[in-house]
């Protein structure tokens, strides 16, 4: 049995994201031929008049539909778009995204603000989770982003995020001039 | 710079998610190079954004609060002359606030391109699993020789552990009753040195001393007696035993005797 | 937009059944035609090395895997569950290992507790097995180590079993008490 028909059954059929380990194991494959496999799939789907497309998050794969069709599916009714997130809800994440794992209070320090009510609600949207927590007195919880924040933001890896250029700051502020 | 009283008030006033978001709005708003804010006109506009929220009879969040309290030591620390050169090349008092807002910024940066890929990403949709019957398979066990190997140093570290209890609470019981014959004759032959006649019941009392230990001080004088170091006298049944101490025999027999006691 | 690629992804965000009447609708052809294409879809999925099918159900369409591929589907559902052993059973298998063949008794002394369901479980799991009785009053049965024991640990003999110190054995083993 080819493996790509094999592969594209059990996605179809798994709906969520299954790893590439998982993957291998169905098809019988090590895991670096069943990479290969799928990013040819992915290629394929991609280059062809396929209404489906294979993304990854993160060592999982899953199918999802083309971002263009949007309009199309619209039309069936019934989509359930979830409520967006809030500006506070967005910044938090940013940073948690960048810092992970972080704590509360180092969120509250760059935010400048309280952001209990924002992380629950990142919580409960299953875009963050705990992580344990930190050495630090008190040992406070730690928060870290979830494989549901790649697949919403549309990363494949936490690697993929675009650099911050943090570095730049230092250079500005030593070249302050004295007001 | 126009009052920023009247620009507060047509704000929609509580969007602001922080004081770093009302600051960050000011600068953007003033066209303020972030890395030199005229604090002057920044703290202004700050504090009438503040009043103008009072005015409205809105909550002021208290970081609002602590950072107006910041603006204004900002200020008068800028107010303040400066005495020497070593004092302006001090830390500039806007630093760490400038610091925040850049880091800020980043991070304000980067969740307008969350938004904006969350838009894109929303228009690819999923399909919802097939109910796949779970089958429970019965895999490779992991195990590990290391841990076996553990397990077993522990198991009998706790029946070294428990054994120790139990036979510390044996050894109690046997520091009380544990009475060796050998002792008892020495004991004994230890009176009868002193040359003088006693009673046995009165040495080995139960008064004074355990059941065993009267057990065998008894054994230990018929010890005695067999070695020839002593006589013994009952003279009512039941009654009294007297000990008189005999003369030793030769050395000889002695030994022998010994000998054979240690047999015993 | 092709029509082809359009029903794909429509289909596919829906997953259930859609009638034949809004796929029509929302390709924006007659019903006639979106038949034609729906059955030239079908016999393309049929044809190909698609995991996936077109199925009509009294004039609902639906994608649903091949049947053929269930077994690669079932695949999915089987719980990657790798068993270990508890702290229980690697205590009675080590004791078991070490002084084979060796009683019931003697196990439950040394652990100080009860093991009968431990030994059950190990039984079950071939990693020991009743090996005759023992001398003993009441002729206990007597416990070994398998060969699937061996195995599963990477021994090639009883051997190889990792050494105990002797300074480390204490000595209450052997004087064990027989309660």
């Amino acid at each position: 049995m080819d493996c790509e028909t094999i592969i594209e059954a059990v996605l179809f059929a798994s709906g969520d994201p299954v790893p590439l380990e998982k993957l291998a194991e169905i098809i019988e494959k090590d895991k670096k031929t069943t990479r290969g496999i799928l990013a040819n799939m992915q290629y394929k789907f991609e280059h062809s008049a396929r209404g489906i497309m294979l993304r990854e998050l993160d060592g999982l794969w899953q199918l999802c539909t083309k971002p263009e069709l949007d309009i199309y599916i619209a039309k069936l009714g019934a989509l359930r778009k979830k409520p967006g997130l809030t500006q506070a809800a967005y910044e938090t994440l940013a940073i948690i995204a960048y810092n992970q794992p972080v704590t509360r209070a180092y969120i509250e320090q760059v935010r400048g603000v309280n952001s209990d009510s924002v992380i629950m609600t990142l919580m409960e949207r299953n875009l963050i989770r705990e992580a344990g927590r930190d050495d630090a007195p008190g040992r406070p919880k730690l928060y870290e982003t979830t494989d549901e924040f790649l697949r919403v933001f549309g990363f494949s890896s936490l690697r993929e995020l675009p650099p911050l250029e943090m570095n730049e700051i230092p250079e500005a502020v030593e070249t302050l001039p004295t007001d | 710079m126009k009052s920023a009283l009247t620009d507060a008030c047509t704000l929609k006033l509580n969007n602001f998610e922080g004081p770093f978001d009302l600051l960050f709005f000011l600068i953007e708003k003033n066209k303020i190079d972030i890395y030199d804010i005229p604090i002057f006109e920044i703290t202004e506009q700050y504090m009438e954004y503040l009043a103008a929220m009072q005015e409205l009879d809105l909550e002021i969040a208290s970081e609002f609060l602590v950072m107006a309290a910041t603006l204004l030591h900002i200020k008068s620390c800028m107010l303040l002359p400066k005495h020497d050169e070593k004092d302006a090349e001090e830390l500039d008092p806007r630093e760490e606030l400038i610091l925040k807002l850049v880091t800020y910024k980043k991070y304000k940066e980067f969740s307008e391109i969350l938004k904006d890929r969350e838009a894109a990403w929303s228009k690819v949709h999923y399909k919802l699993p097939e109910i796949i019957p779970v089958i429970q398979q019965e895999e490779e066990l992991e195990v590990s020789p290391v841990i076996l190997r553990q397990c077993m140093m522990e198991v009998l570290n706790r029946s070294r552990e428990r054994m120790s209890n139990d036979s510390r609470k044996m050894q109690r019981i046997l520091d009380q009753e544990r009475v060796s014959l050998r002792a008892k004759v020495r004991e004994i032959l230890g009176i009868l040195a002193k040359g003088i006649k006693f009673c046995f019941s009165k040495v080995f009392s139960p008064l004074t001393r355990s059941r065993i230990e009267v057990a065998t001080g008894f054994l230990a004088l018929l010890e005695v007696v067999k070695m020839g170091r002593a006589s013994v006298d009952q003279p009512v049944a039941f009654g009294d035993i007297y000990v008189t101490p005999e003369k030793p025999k030769k050395k000889r027999e002695n030994r022998e005797t010994e000998k054979e006691s240690d047999l015993a």
